[in-house]
């Protein structure tokens, strides 16, 4: 139970919540119409949200189109989660340099991390970034770049008021509603915004904004909101206990999926959890500077399972398995909970409209959607 | 400063042997003398090696865990890096990261015989195992080394096996699939050879390394020997990019190799080492 | 005069674009023959054309050469926008040019410090110049890849760009994008005005000819587009080239050659310069009148300069268009219809003429295209014969391989460009 | 000790791929400082059969000169790189070898066919002699040949990146193509290298950085079979830049 009651910010007044954050040091991303698609950069005023934009999803499919809605927070999601900002597709960990006499030097860059503020953040998304979290800071060696940009890291919900055809997070039970892992949530009404601090620092940013009480109606509407969206979640994933999947590596369907899986990594990418980098050395030709970078990988890639004379994986089939049954299954071993959190991007980005959750509950029940 | 499990830290060829065509020996000493201090391994435990502008691999550690300033590394030529580090030369640099990883269990093989099984072309992670018993001989039982090639003329270091044969206590023990016409050892599977070969299977423990398929068929043919399947570990390979449990290539199953191996008890992982694409 | 006969080849010419020779015979001090050779092998475009969707000819016709990627780019799609009457926005237009002045800028650069420079300081290539002249050659890289930015700006590479298509660009940068090239750019100016006065101070061979120069023009700079003029008063549209230029075969050439009414014709810088003097921008007259104007100019060396000159024309261009920046709808839409469409813009080294036909359906049943090089063919032999006469033929052998290769290099010959499939339509 | 020597060697192309170094600038001086490059025309400099450590191979066989020349610069090179599509499958002027009756084209095209020296094919360096890496990409950037080089120069062979280009796309944050537009995107089955150059401007990849490792031909073409697009217009689009596919990168 919170200790102190939600209180509302007027539509017209939103712009004070952005304008709070920057004066107090953020660097705001939020969610932007980008080469058609929804995805989180920087902005700084309100008229860059996406207002009365909405998505159609399906696998394989993603489309934006335009209401004339007031909302600005009325869509599912785009093809990023938080991922990038706190697992970068792309950083270098060290910089070689060899010095005449042949010694080495090795350099950390130090890249000056400046704090963040996301606004906008979906409960499916919480979800993962608390799995990513799990992964790179709760075990034996602490990603320190990671651990660097996550504290520094200011998270603004919204909880979801329409689910696209994808979506199936409230059979993952990771949402629609967020109910922790963030410092703000708001969930969206016609006149504004219901607002609650998740943390100390989401109720200094509340008291500086111009709030007013809330009303037993509003109340009424989140709540009819919040079951709207589970009411409109078509989709399903059934319950998958460790080693549904495991035991399962001769079910048929996994050739008829391997026929249309391109293995272009693509649900690998999106996927909010999944973790995979490789690292490469980009040496210059002068023989003096190196440097050894990190990158996303994937499961579906050829060096992901290559070992000197050996591929671990060298069918489509066997690289389709490893990301199904790593995900659903292994994860529950390695996390303690699968590592899907009802997204549906790998779905929706799927150049071949594989559909993750029908295939799943498929081998993994034997149920026909 | 660097966080030596993340970034390497300089370290100095202090020798460089070559032990056959395609096998070689370096010891390391890490330059910085703090780094020095601070390092401690395990038998079976490994380092990522850092060649300069070409990048980073896995190696075993083979030397002595009593002198952990000078660190060896037997290191077969298979590709890219380990090409590059054929090429190195007493007094060049590399980098070192680590140690990582579980090695093997040296304390509960005490008083025990040693079974050491490896397969393919030779496999350094059981030479840490065979150092470190026969420098402390009078803590291991019997040692005996079996190792099975494809064709007898795959077997590289022979030079290394005929040396621990000459020792007391130990018994080498070679298998070829396919062998030419001078091979004086056993021709066949490694798994007959195990029949023939005398261990006390209660009092035994068996380290098993080489191909998957190998050391899934010798760790049945112990079992059904009649030893416990706790005294029987093998050591696993998968690709590894960042040792510490982050980048998620050494997945095998729910085991990630680098921080829960790459040393398992087999009943641990018996499920999945013949299972296709895990 | 001693009595000699010699005889000078030049296997491969260096610091050209492609594989080229020359052959030349002097028999008792006269030449006797003389043979600018193209013998990179054919590569039949025009023949893959056929067959393929109007929309693969952008992505195609760019790898007939690897320098000049966007003018080969901009003559197609000229043509086939001219066909289906696309109606193009101004800010496609601009677009255009601007991407068009990204490959001057590199191309130019490119010749004047890898190709041209190392002639004037005895030296063998880029990297001997830049021991004798490290900023000179500091600051001509730097320009270049000012003309790689630009074109990266539109087109994600500046080798086989793929930011244009058909009726306009795939998409529009953003005005950030914009803005931080620009900055670069306006570096770079003061930089090639500082060239151009270097280039002018640079020893040139006196070597009047007389020869007819052809360039496209308008009332601006032209170079995506415009009128074709010669130095005789000609003047005719991409439709009527073909009742003035024809080509023929000779056997020492996998390129054409071609003839405007019968004779030999200049194209490339100093045409241009030749023709359109009086669109360069004030400041640049300026500039000329400072360094003693040799434009119109009849001597073949002078293109350095006069490449030199196109930098600044194009770079001030660029800077001026950026300024203003703003995206827009990067394409216009329009319908396929059958039919024979013409195009033409200048390329680095001059006019580079297209046409195709086109079904219904916007498959090309029939392709021409006329480089710049097979154009210059004709005149760079003639331009051998004179500049070597000259020079004197009774001068050493290796000084006149290296006068003639110096005379060749005037042209920026392209030999990629030349050398793609050329269908004749003509008998000699 | 002597620096390593370098050449630059070209065969019938469009010379896109040499600009990837006259293009590098001043990384163009420094490479110069640690290797010697004996053979490069285009730079100024000739020594066609001067001994290497390192060719770099542009452009395809063509000729009857050309099978020669191959195989004079393999048995003068210690390292031979093909660079670009030309050099590692034939390139887009291999088109003519799928064509039924190449040999007829010289004849309809040129007057006097006897003067064009021309064989049926356009080959792949590999197709004559043994190659010891291979750059893909039409053409290939500076920054492939600036470490492939790197990494020679450090003892080591370069790193063979087949990965696809969809995994490239989606590190540099572009958006799907296929998926926002149904633009038939080749990205699933080329390879990556590019920096997906064509989806982040919006556009469908037309595949020249050629063939990636463990492609699914088949399931791209259904997939944008079911998009709308004539089968023989996918297979067009397959086989624009890297045509001929016995010389495409099937691994
Ligand atoms: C825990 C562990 C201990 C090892 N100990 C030894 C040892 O003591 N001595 C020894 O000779 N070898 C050892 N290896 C194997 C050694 O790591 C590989 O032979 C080496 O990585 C090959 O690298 P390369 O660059 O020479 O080959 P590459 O040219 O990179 O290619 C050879 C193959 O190895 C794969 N590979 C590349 N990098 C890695 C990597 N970082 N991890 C795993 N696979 C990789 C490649 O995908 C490729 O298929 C060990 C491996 C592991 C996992
Ligand atoms: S597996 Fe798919 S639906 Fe689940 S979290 Fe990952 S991308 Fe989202
Ligand atoms: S499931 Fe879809 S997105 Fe994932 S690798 Fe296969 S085709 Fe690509
Ligand atoms: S746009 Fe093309 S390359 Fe990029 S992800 Fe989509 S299919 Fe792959």
């Amino acid at each position: 139970m919170e200790d102190k009651l939600p209180e509302f910010l007027f539509r017209n007044e939103l712009q004070r919540l952005l304008d709070c954050l920057i004066t107090k040091g953020f660097k705001v991303i939020g969610p932007k119409v980008e080469d058609g698609a929804l995805v989180y950069s920087p902005l700084e005023q309100v008229a860059e949200l996406p207002l009365g934009w909405s998505d159609q999803q399906a696998p394989g499919r993603y489309r934006l189109n335009q209401t004339d809605s007031v909302r600005y927070f009325h869509w599912a999601n785009g093809p990023q989660a938080l991922k990038p900002l706190l697992n970068p597709p792309r950083n270098i960990l060290w910089q070689a340099k060899r010095q005449a006499d042949g010694s080495l030097e090795f350099i950390v860059p130090d890249d000056s991390i400046s704090p963040v503020a996301v606004i906008g953040v979906k409960s499916c998304d919480l979800s993962a970034l608390a799995l990513q979290d799990q992964h790179f800071l709760e075990g034996e060696y602490p990603d320190p770049a990671y651990q660097a940009r996550r504290k520094s890291l200011f998270l603004v919900a919204v909880n979801c008021s329409t689910a696209a055809s994808t979506c199936f997070c409230a059979s993952t039970g990771d949402g629609p509603e967020a109910s922790t892992g963030f410092d703000m949530v708001m969930t969206e009404l016609e006149d504004g915004f219901i607002l609650q601090a998740g943390s100390e620092k989401g109720r200094e940013v509340m008291a500086m904004l111009p709030l007013t009480a809330v009303s037993e109606s509003m109340l009424q509407q989140k709540q009819k909101q919040k079951e709207t969206v589970f009411a409109a979640q078509s989709r399903q994933l059934r319950t998958i206990e460790k080693t549904d999947l495991a035991e399962k590596r001769a079910h048929p369907c996994w050739d008829d999926i391997a026929e249309r899986c391109l293995a272009c990594g693509n649900c690998t990418m999106v996927c909010p959890t999944c973790f995979c980098h490789h690292q490469t050395e980009e040496a210059q030709v002068n023989g003096v500077d190196s440097q050894h970078v990190r990158e996303w990988d994937s499961c579906f890639g050829g060096s992901h399972g290559q070992l000197a004379g050996f591929q671990v994986r060298d069918s489509v089939k066997s690289r389709y398995q490893q990301w199904m049954i790593h995900k659903l299954d292994f994860w529950q071993e390695q996390y303690g909970r699968s590592g899907c959190t009802g997204c549906g991007r790998c779905m929706t980005w799927c150049p071949a409209e594989i559909d993750f959750v029908a295939e799943a509950n498929l081998i993994a029940r034997g149920e026909q959607e | 400063m660097n966080d030596p499990f993340l970034t390497p830290m300089p370290a100095v060829v202090e020798s460089y042997v070559s032990e056959s065509p395609s096998i070689f020996t370096l010891k390391l000493r890490l330059t910085n003398a703090a780094d020095r201090a601070a390092y401690q391994f395990m038998p079976g435990q490994f380092n990522m090696l850092y060649m300069f502008g070409v990048g980073e691999v896995p190696i075993s550690i083979v030397s002595d865990p009593d002198d952990p300033t000078l660190i060896e590394h037997t290191i077969r030529i298979v590709g890219r890096v380990t090409q590059a580090m054929a090429k190195l030369k007493e007094g060049d640099q590399v980098g070192l990261r680590g140690p990582f990883g579980r090695g093997w269990p040296m304390a509960l093989g005490r008083e025990k015989d040693l079974l050491i099984i490896t397969g393919g072309l030779g496999c350094a992670p059981v030479v840490a195992a065979i150092n470190y018993a026969l420098q402390r001989r009078e803590h291991y039982g019997k040692v005996s080394i079996v190792q099975g090639v494809k064709h007898s003329d795959d077997l590289i270091w022979e030079e290394q096996y005929k040396e621990w044969q000459q020792l007391h206590n130990v018994e080498v023990n070679l298998a070829a699939d396919e062998s030419g016409p001078a091979w004086p050892f056993h021709q066949g599977r490694i798994t007959e050879l195990l029949d023939k070969v005398s261990v006390d299977i209660a009092n035994s423990v068996a380290l098993i390394c080489g191909p998957e398929g190998m050391m899934d068929a010798a760790a049945r043919r112990l079992l059904s020997l009649g030893m416990p399947g706790y005294s029987i570990y093998v050591s696993l390979e998968r690709n590894m990019q960042c040792a510490v449990g982050h980048c998620g290539h050494c997945q095998m199953g729910a085991d990630f190799i680098c921080k829960d191996g790459p040393v398992f008890v087999y009943p641990d992982v018996a499920d999945r080492l013949m299972l296709e694409g895990v | 005069m001693t009595e000699r006969r010699i005889k000078i080849d030049v296997p491969s010419l260096a610091r050209v674009e492609g594989e080229g020779a020359l052959h030349l015979k002097i028999t008792e001090g006269a030449l006797d023959a003389l043979q600018f050779k193209i013998y990179e092998p054919p590569r039949f475009f025009e023949k893959f054309l056929e067959g393929r969707h109007y929309t693969e000819v952008p992505d195609i016709v760019a790898r007939i050469c690897g320098i000049c990627p966007v003018a080969y780019q901009v003559s197609a799609v000229n043509a086939l926008e001219s066909l289906f009457q696309a109606p193009l926005t101004p800010w496609i237009k601009q677009m255009r040019r601007l991407l068009y002045c990204g490959e001057w800028i590199q191309s130019h650069s490119l010749h004047i410090h890898l190709l041209a420079l190392p002639d004037y300081f005895s030296e063998e290539s880029v990297l001997g110049l830049a021991a004798k002249e490290p900023e000179v050659v500091k600051r001509g890289f730097a320009i270049q890849e000012a003309g790689n930015r630009l074109i990266r700006f539109l087109g994600g590479r500046s080798v086989h760009p793929v930011g244009l298509k058909v009726g306009g660009f795939h998409r529009a940068p953003s005005a950030e994008e914009a803005k931080e090239l620009l900055e670069f750019l306006q570096e770079r100016l003061p930089e090639a005005v500082a060239l151009a006065e270097w280039v002018a101070g640079i020893k040139l061979p006196e070597d009047e000819q007389e020869f007819v120069s052809v360039a496209l023009s308008t009332e601006q700079f032209a170079i995506e587009a415009g009128l074709l003029r010669n130095s005789q008063g000609l003047q005719i549209t991409e439709d009527q080239y073909e009742a003035h230029f024809t080509e023929s075969q000779s056997p020492h050439s996998t390129a054409l050659w071609s003839l405007m009414d019968g004779q030999d014709y200049l194209v490339g810088p100093l045409a241009r310069l030749n023709l359109n003097h009086d669109c360069l921008p004030a400041f640049l007259k300026t500039l000329l009148n400072r360094l003693g104007d040799p434009f119109p100019s009849r001597n073949m060396f002078h293109s350095m300069l006069a490449r030199a000159i196109e930098i600044c024309v194009v770079l001030h261009e660029a800077i001026s268009i950026l300024q203003s920046y703003q995206p827009d709808t990067p394409s216009a839409e329009f319908s396929v219809r059958a039919g024979a469409g013409f195009g033409w813009s200048e390329a680095p080294r001059g006019l580079l003429w297209h046409r195709y036909t086109v079904d219904e359906q916007g498959i090309i049943t029939a392709a021409k295209i006329v480089p710049p090089t097979s154009q210059n063919q004709a005149r760079i032999e003639r331009d051998l014969e004179k500049s070597l006469t000259a020079f004197g033929l009774d001068k050493a052998d290796e000084l006149l391989r290296l006068h003639s290769e110096k005379v060749v290099r005037n042209y920026d010959p392209c030999i990629s460009c030349a050398t793609h499939f050329l269908k004749l339509t003509t008998e000699r | 000790m002597s620096k390593p020597t370098l050449a630059v060697h070209k065969f019938s192309s469009c010379d896109g791929c040499q600009l990837a170094l006259l293009n590098m600038g001043e990384a163009l001086a420094d490479l110069a400082q640690h290797v010697e490059i004996k053979h490069f025309v285009e730079a100024g400099l000739v020594n066609e059969d001067a001994k290497v450590d390192i060719a770099l191979v542009e452009g395809s066989v063509v000729t009857a000169k050309d099978q020669q020349r191959i195989r004079r610069v393999r048995s003068n090179s210690r390292y031979l790189i093909s660079m670009g599509a030309c050099a590692t499958s034939g390139g887009i002027q291999a088109l003519k070898n799928l064509a039924d009756n190449p040999a007829d084209w010289i004849g309809q095209i040129y007057p006097q066919p006897e003067f064009i020296d021309s064989l049926d094919r356009s080959s792949a360096i590999k197709q004559y002699v043994e190659v010891d890496f291979e750059l893909w990409g039409c053409p290939v950037s500076s920054l492939q040949v600036s470490e492939a080089v790197a990494t020679l120069l450090n003892g080591a062979e370069p790193l063979d990146n087949q990965e696809k280009l969809c995994i490239e796309c989606k590190r540099a944050g572009k958006i799907c193509t296929l998926v926002t537009g149904g633009e038939p995107c080749l990205g699933p089955v080329t390879r990556a290298g590019c920096g997906a150059l064509c989806p982040a401007f919006g556009r469908a990849c037309y595949g020249c950085y050629g063939g990636a490792e463990l492609s699914n031909q088949s399931g791209l073409r259904k997939r944008l079979e079911g998009l709308g697009l004539p089968p023989e217009s996918i297979q067009k689009r397959m086989h624009l830049i890297h045509p001929d596919p016995q010389q495409q990168n099937e691994r």
